[in-house]
């Protein structure tokens, strides 16, 4: 028996060979360190994203997230839904509230659902894996598993848009939360403060449709790294890393940057602390590798 | 602590700042008996902090001077400080007011003469300057304190300064061993003159006032206006003490929004308008204000000032409300981003310093009132269904000082009347 | 008189026992002072202290009491002996804590005590414990003029308090505008859709109070007298006068609304263009149905035109904003939405003024779809059976059109208040204009107008404080203003009628000197009949009688003195503050000869904010010289011009004069006096130059009560100034 | 005439709104769009317009396009490519006084244009907003590189190539480091129902169609 157990949501880019699939890899060592399990909600489905509005209605977006509610209050009753992709929390829990909120909409949900042998009950919870972190364990109980504090480490919180709005992680503030510094912390390693660019947008899906425009703010983003003298990047969000750590040399072909700043995931950053291997962090997933972690994870 | 006299025809006036002052005065001077609360340990509230009043550009303590004669010189009204309302019960016309009044380690033997001040080290943040700066441990609120008696911060009871301070004291005045107490009084009407706040400007976030020195509060601009002020008058910014010059002035800081306070603040408008006048003052030409509102409220004849300002080549209004400040890594210059509406056109603009026309939160707020007082989706009071509970001044609405004490004056007839129709019933 | 004894108590307290030589200054009190007693105490302000005086006064029969220790402003409490004439030096902010520590200073510090405690015993010596006006007048009845909203809540709120009351209504009825409005704004949370007015239950109210007597089709055809004794002609229009006395007056006569028909830009007269009264007229004919216009057709689409000949720079219309009429625009459109969601409601303005939870109201108006656009109008023009609004849409930036079945014109309030007697009696405007209350007083016929022709009081702190003792004006007519802020207004009104007409019942004065029993006497055989205190009194309160002797009204009285201040012949007095008061405490100084290089400067400070600068400075410890002698007056305007002379001759080196700011945004809480000290301190340099001396030995300033650092520099660069000038030659021939 | 006026609905939804709402484009937002009914609350502060971070890309700021939805600027609206600058970052959202959902006023907007097809023909954003959609509900989940590719090859096989290239390093730093798989575009990840998903999709749709030709 487990000590927690959640209804997990991997999303789309967290799949095998996926764009973020190192961020399941390394969130899986970290969930086996703290002794959580997580079942994946059988058969889930994308979440539409934000972006899939023009395509999507209303409903079908809920419908969607609703399914994925449905299976999971089917399947993994009495277990909250855990999702490690800030989009694909976002939207499920967009969905829930808006469903809680009118009982047209969850009667139209549920008629539709219908096609599928499904029913939402409305029961089930949506949770990012931070708040998972943050409120169920806490700082203090999240510390006790470090065997190999990031020492020396200096890491940049990018906190991003969609963990942060309009929602946010345990009630910080939308400007400067601190939560990410905070887990940096936690884990040994040196955070960055003064980073002002850790709630700045890099474009989200508009990376693809409006390279330019995104790469603008991906460069704010890092340069503002290197102004801090960050030795890599630390982000919630799997669609923050691919952007940020992705496009850095686009951004070097163009504009004729250097940048090589290493972009990672918290869970990486947790598994190297917790003593888990480079691979077991994902470290082998990078474009840009960060070295000074991989060198940690490296030393007995 | 002698317990003041009082009975069901008694008035308790709750809050000594210009409205409790002005409700308690007026009621007095009618010849009833008034008994007047306050929370901290001098009277005078929010306007004994502010410099000058919008429109004539006079001075709050003058007209406080006047009224502490009127004060001094009737007997009806008995004051208490450090003294705050507990707990009330009964109904119109007999009321029984609980009031716990908190140890000023001072007696009525003090002459103000100030020995006590010079003899300790210890320092505090100075209230009356919003913490701007510190005071001695032990101080007198204000130049024009009533009453005119020291402070010993609590914080030094017990300390070697304590005894320093009660060494230096040629007449017995202080009193370490003082203690909190609760007097009960018998009273026929209740004025809540309890006043406003400032909202919590930390809690607008993309402001960064907390993160970034140089984004002040309205309320803090009058101190750092006032030659009584932290600064002598002078307008410095915080983070560096260099001259603030090319000062911005954000309107609806708090108010008018759903976030915040639901509720306009009334007075910020006129608030900012003035204080352009104090940077005019200080700098001259080399004065630059820019004010950046959604609607400017200023209305009646009010809008003499605005159009006087409005002339003001160093003053520019821009019709945008600010979507967030960042702050100039290397001169610690504030940078508000934004956009202005009328044609739209996008800004980034550097200011020496930031001042945040903060909204008025009622103090009342913070405060546990009796149940069958009725308050305002924003907290502001009503009075009690019953009238025998009567809010006045900016406790029972965003208002401005003239308005404030016309509200006091109004709640004064109140409960005179409330007491006029219970002894007529008695009668 | 023989009975009177004076007794002066010294303190040692704070520091004055080690700083003086109190032994010296007793004798002075005795022998120079001739006070019958003369103590000295440790720590007078303590009970013990003060238990001696108090000894003195029931044992000893001590009739006038000086206490030479802290200032007048300090320690009230303690030394509060109403039984006797009190003066007080200041020893302690006004010597001790100003003049430079250290034995160099000794010798300037004792002189500069033991010329205040000589300036006390004079000023004690020529005091009378003030007895009060033995003819105070004692009617306790309002008079209300005006039966709207304003002047019913004034009458009910009164009445209910136990006080009988009069009511004068021009019209035929009773409730004014609110009676002709179909809803009003909301004023009690949650501040979402229009509220019945409440006018018909207030007017059966008033028409059924036992306390209430009301008069319709009724003007004032002339008020006389004073607080406590006003005796009131009321004209009833089908002829006939009644006479009513009363006690204390309020004004509630409301306001007009600005004739749209000067408004032809904005289609004022046009058809389909009507302002926010004919809009009131029309929802009162639909009583809650659809709204339709003067030529029946059912409204479907409506602008609202606000800030319609309001705001106006150009001198051309209403310069001000009235205040209310956003929200009653916003009321208005819920008329129209109300009835019928699909009619068409949009709100032109450039700024929308609802104040508290105004935003409330608002919000309120756009969930039932009003729309608001940020835009000026430039044209309201009839578009055949329509009309045509062009303005420009400040936020899209661009000239615009929108065509509307009806525009409503958001004009402004203009107030009911009677003659402008601040006006030339030769001007036009001041013809035309109709009198409200017809007062017989000398100085006018109304209250006098502050600005834009309402009669709102000057002061910040003191919102009810007219120019006319016990008349106050409520509503509309002192400041444009709503429904709400009305009835508060006119609650606080009826308490200051009250609060003035138990004053006077008990021959005290009112604001800002409360409580006050002196008043002024005048010794009419030395009058000249001059008329300058007619004239320039501040208050109204001296006519004239058929033989031109001054007519002094107590109760109308704010005892500023400025009265006395005019008088050449200086006839007029109080019995505690007098031309004589002072001018021995000016002749009482010690006043070294002209080699001691010890100038004397006579600083002469206003009581309510100079004065308390001079305490700030000393608690400051801001020090000044010890060659000034600073005597406290009611007001600058009660200064007469023979102080001046005598210190002069005396041989003073110089005298200071310090006021409250004067001109538009005076701060002087007598209104004039300030201005008038000025003026007549111009005229005096004629005498200066008389007397051979240069004009630079009298000054004047204008102070405020935050310059303690200023008044010190002001007083050591004069006494710079004057070493410069060198002593005066009047010295010894005083 | 009945049966004309059918297939002009068919046909031509916008002369079908058209035809309803006649000027009153307020209203036809209000009952058509996600989160409409919001629009009117706007007071014009402008904090949103400050708050994009790709602000200065529009042409139209929110505030901005809500007072001329107030206005009726129908097409000028409809026809903006502004409400596509969109990227999701809630930043209006939060900071809105008004507490109005502007990013989903801005999805609801831009799919209701795109839906009455008067979305600008070559809006970027919106043909990868479409793909996305067809991509993610085809099996259920997003085939990242058949999106990529669909996003590259819109514009036919020369320009696809060509992007291809330029994208040569991100492509082979992804296959590199294992976050992209070649063989996604013969399969690749689904759910197992996708006949259920797609149905209830289609079913949905059909509900929603409903809803807004009856509104309320």
């Amino acid at each position: 028996m487990a000590r927690k157990e959640y209804a997990f949501y991997p999303g789309c880019s967290s799949q095998l060979k996926a764009s973020a699939s190192n961020y399941l890899t390394s969130v899986n060592a970290m969930c086996k360190t703290l002794d959580v399990k997580l079942t994946p909600i059988p058969d889930w489905n994308c979440c539409g994203a934000s972006i899939g509005y023009a395509g999507a209605g209303e409903l079908q977006r809920h419908v969607l997230n609703a399914r994925n509610f449905a299976l999971a209050e089917a399947h993994l009753p009495g277990q909250d839904v855990v999702a490690t992709c800030a989009a694909c929390w976002l939207n499920a829990r967009e969905s829930k509230e808006k469903l809680h909120g009118s009982a047209q909409l969850l009667a139209d949900t549920n008629e539709a659902l219908k096609e599928a042998g499904l029913r939402y009950e409305g029961k089930a919870d949506v949770r990012h894996m931070v708040e998972v972190l943050i409120e169920d364990f806490g700082y203090d109980e999240l510390k006790k598993p470090v065997v190999k504090p990031l020492e020396g480490v200096k890491f940049a919180g990018y906190v991003g848009c969609q963990t942060n709005r309009p929602f946010g992680i345990a009630g910080e503030s939308f400007e400067n939360p601190l939560y990410l510094d905070k887990l940096v912390e936690t884990v040994g390693g040196e955070a960055l403060t003064k980073y002002d660019q850790k709630v700045t947008c890099c474009g989200g899906a508009l990376a693809f449709s409006e390279p330019e425009k995104s790469q603008k703010q991906i460069r704010d983003i890092v340069e503002a790294a290197y102004d801090q003298g960050a030795d890599m990047i630390v982000t919630p969000c799997p669609l923050c890393q691919a952007n940020v750590e992705v496009y850095q040399s686009e951004i070097n072909q163009r504009q004729g940057t250097k940048f090589a700043m290493p972009v990672t995931y918290y869970s990486q950053l947790m598994t190297v602390a917790y003593g888990g291997t480079a691979r077991e962090a994902g470290l082998d997933g990078h474009l840009i590798q960060p070295v000074k972690l991989q060198e940690l994870a490296a030393k007995k | 602590m002698t317990k003041p006299i009082a009975t069901g025809q008694t008035i308790l006036v709750v809050g000594g700042g210009i409205s409790g002052m002005t409700a308690a005065l007026e009621a007095a001077e009618c010849g009833r008996q008034v008994v007047l609360v306050e929370r901290e340990p001098a009277l005078g509230g929010r306007t004994g902090r502010l410099y000058r009043y919008f429109p004539k550009m006079c001075h709050p303590t003058c007209g406080l001077e006047i009224n502490l004669r009127r004060l001094k010189g009737n007997p009806n009204v008995q004051v208490l400080t450090m003294a705050e309302v507990v707990g009330i019960e009964g109904r119109r016309g007999d009321y029984r007011a609980r009031i716990r009044i908190r140890p000023r380690y001072v007696n009525e033997r003090c002459t103000a003469c100030g020995d006590c001040a010079r003899a300790v080290d210890a320092e505090v943040p100075n209230a009356h300057n919003y913490g701007l700066d510190r005071v001695r441990g032990v101080y007198l609120p204000h130049p024009m304190a009533y009453p005119q008696r020291y402070v010993i911060d609590p914080s030094l009871v017990g300390s070697a300064d304590a005894g320093k301070a009660k060494a230096a004291c040629r007449y017995d005045a202080i009193d370490l061993d003082m203690r909190e107490e609760t007097i009960e009084l018998h009273i026929g009407a209740v004025v809540w003159a309890t006043g406003w706040k400032p909202y919590d400007a930390t809690l607008i976030h993309p402001y960064g006032y907390g993160r970034f020195p140089n984004v002040v509060t309205s309320v803090e601009f009058e101190r750092l206006a006032d030659p009584a002020g932290p600064t002598a008058g002078r307008l410095l910014r915080p983070s560096d003490g260099r001259e603030a010059k090319d000062i911005a002035f954000i309107q609806c800081a708090g108010s008018r929004d759903e976030n915040h306070l639901r509720h306009c603040s009334r007075i910020c408008c006129m608030a900012s308008l003035k204080q352009t006048r104090y940077v005019r003052e200080a700098w001259g030409d080399d004065a630059k204000s820019t004010i950046y509102y959604i609607d400017l409220r200023v209305i009646d004849r009010f809008e003499d000032f605005y159009q006087s300002v409005r002339k003001d080549p160093a003053v520019r209004f821009v019709k945008s409300k600010p979507a967030r400040i960042a702050q100039d890594a290397a001169t610690g210059n504030p940078v508000i981003h934004g956009v202005d509406t009328e044609g739209y056109h996008r800004y980034a603009a550097t200011h020496d310093l930031v001042v945040l026309a903060i909204g008025m939160e009622p103090e009342a707020n913070g405060l546990a009132l009796p149940d069958d007082v009725v308050r305002d989706s924003s907290g502001f009071i009503e009075g009690s269904a019953d009238g025998g509970q009567i809010g006045a001044g900016s406790s029972a609405s965003p208002l401005d000082v003239n308005r404030s004490v016309q509200s006091a004056t109004a709640a004064a007839l109140r409960a005179i009347k409330v007491i006029h129709q219970t002894a007529a019933a008695e009668s | 008189m023989a009975d009177n004894k004076y007794a002066a108590y010294l303190c040692a307290g704070c520091g004055l026992g080690d700083a003086f030589d109190l032994g010296q200054t007793e004798k002075i009190a005795l022998k120079e002072g001739k006070m019958h007693v003369v103590r000295r105490h440790d720590f007078l302000c303590s009970a013990a202290g003060v238990q001696t005086i108090r000894d003195d006064i029931e044992r000893e029969g001590v009739t006038h009491v000086l206490v030479a220790a802290c200032s007048r402003r300090a320690k009230t409490e303690a030394f509060r002996f109403p039984a006797v004439a009190m003066a007080r030096a200041n020893l302690r902010e006004g010597v001790l804590w100003v003049v430079a520590e250290g034995s160099a200073h000794d010798e300037v510090r004792q002189e500069m005590a033991d010329d205040y405690v000589r300036m006390g015993c004079a000023e004690l010596k020529k005091m009378k414990l003030p007895a009060g006006n033995p003819d105070a007048a004692t009617n306790r009845r309002i008079l209300v003029v005006g039966g709207g909203m304003s002047g019913l809540t004034a009458a009910i709120e009164a009445a209910d308090t136990g006080y009988d009351v009069v009511v004068v209504e021009r019209q035929g009825a009773l409730g004014g505008w609110a009676q002709r409005i179909w809803k009003r704004t909301p004023f009690r949370a949650p501040y979402a859709e229009p509220q019945d007015t409440g006018i018909v239950d207030l007017v059966d109210r008033v028409t059924a109070h036992p306390r209430i007597r009301v008069h319709l089709d009724a003007t004032v055809a002339e008020t006389a007298g004073a607080p406590g004794r006003f005796k009131v002609k009321i004209a009833r229009e089908s002829g006939g006068v009644t006479e009513e006395e009363v006690g204390a007056i309020v004004q509630a006569t409301g306001f007009s609304t600005y004739d749209p028909a000067k408004l032809p830009a904005l289609g004022g007269g046009a058809p389909h263009v009507v302002d926010q009264a004919g809009l009131e007229a029309l929802a009162g004919a639909a009583a809650g149905g659809a709204i339709r216009r003067a030529d029946g057709k059912a409204v479907a689409s409506v602008v609202f035109v606000q800030c319609a000949g309001q705001r106006d720079d150009t001198g051309t219309h209403l310069p001000y904003c009235s205040g209310h009429c956003c929200a009653t625009s916003i009321k208005q459109a819920m008329y129209f939405k109300d009835a019928n969601p699909d009619v068409d409601t949009v709100v032109l303005y450039t700024d929308l003024r609802i104040p508290g939870m105004g935003e409330d109201f608002y919000r309120s108006a756009q969930r039932k779809g009003v729309t608001f656009t940020k835009g000026t109008v430039s044209r309201v023009e009839s578009a055949g059976d329509a009309c045509r609004v062009t303005f420009r849409d400040l936020i899209l930036d661009e000239e615009a059109v929108v065509d509307a079945d009806l525009v409503v014109l958001a004009t402004g309030q203009v107030p009911n208040s009677g003659v402008d007697i601040d006006l030339p009696d030769d001007d036009a405007t001041k013809a035309q204009q109709v009198s409200i209350l017809n007062l017989n007083y000398r100085q006018g016929k109304d209250l006098p107008h502050l600005r834009h022709g309402f009669s709102d009081s000057h002061f910040i702190c003191f919102p009810y404080e007219t120019r006319r003792t016990g008349i106050y004006a409520a509503g509309p007519v002192r400041r444009p203003m709503d429904m709400a802020q009305a009835t508060e207004d006119a609650t606080g009104a009826a308490l200051k009628a009250i609060q003035a007409l138990e004053n006077a019942a008990l021959a005290r004065a009112a604001h800002p000197r409360a409580g006050d029993l002196s008043y002024p006497i005048v010794r009419l055989e030395g009058c000249t009949q001059c008329k300058r205190c007619t004239v320039e009194c501040p208050f109204g309160a001296i006519d004239e009688d058929e033989r031109r002797f001054p007519v002094f009204n107590e109760s109308r009285c704010r005892r500023c003195g400025t009265c006395m201040g005019a008088c050449p012949v200086r006839v007029i007095s109080f019995e505690n503050y007098s031309v004589d008061t002072v001018g021995s405490q000016i002749k009482a100084v010690d006043m070294p000869d002209e080699f001691s290089e010890k100038p004397r400067i006579l600083l002469l400070a206003c009581e309510n904010d100079a004065y308390p600068a001079l305490d700030m400075a000393g608690m400051a410890r801001t020090g000044y010289s010890a060659f000034v002698r600073a005597i406290p007056v009611r007001c600058l305007g009660s200064v007469n011009t023979i102080w001046i002379t005598d210190a002069l001759n005396a041989g003073y080196d110089g005298v200071m004069m310090m006021g409250c700011r004067k001109g538009d945004d005076y701060q002087c809480h007598f209104v004039k006096g300030s201005e008038l000290a000025h003026y007549r301190m111009g005229k005096i340099d004629d005498t200066l130059k008389q007397l051979g001396l240069e004009t630079e030995r009298v000054v004047t300033h204008e102070v405020a009560i935050t310059d303690g650092a200023r008044v010190a520099r002001l007083i050591d660069d004069y006494v710079a100034q004057i070493n410069e000038i060198g002593m005066s030659p009047m010295k010894g021939f005083g | 005439m009945g049966a004309t006026s059918t297939e002009t609905n068919m046909a031509d939804p916008n002369a079908t709104a058209l035809a309803r709402y006649r000027n009153d484009f307020l209203k036809e937002v209000e009952e058509r769009v996600e989160e409409g009914p919001w629009v009117k609350m706007c007071m014009q502060c402008g904090v949103c317009a400050g708050s994009c971070p790709f602000g200065p890309h529009w042409e139209h700021s929110p505030q901005k396009i809500f007072m001329m939805i107030r206005a009726g600027k129908r097409d000028e609206v409809l026809r903006s490519d502004s409400m596509w600058m969109c990227t999701s970052c809630y930043n209006c959202v939060v900071r809105c006084p008004r507490q109005l959902p502007i990013t989903q006023i801005m999805h609801g907007l831009a799919t209701y244009a795109h839906r009455l097809g008067l979305a600008p023909k070559l809006q970027p954003t919106r043909d990868f907003s479409l793909q996305f959609w067809d991509n993610c509900t085809r099996t259920g989940r997003v085939n990242e590189l058949k999106l990529t590719m669909g996003v590259y090859f819109k514009d036919g096989l020369a320009a696809g190539i060509r992007k291809g290239w330029e994208m040569r390093r991100v492509a082979l730093g992804l296959l590199k480091s294992g976050r992209l798989n070649p063989f996604e575009l013969f399969g690749g990840h689904r759910c197992k129902d996708q006949k259920g998903v797609a149905a209830m999709l289609k079913k949905a749709r059909e509900i929603e169609e409903q809803r807004k030709r009856a509104p309320g």
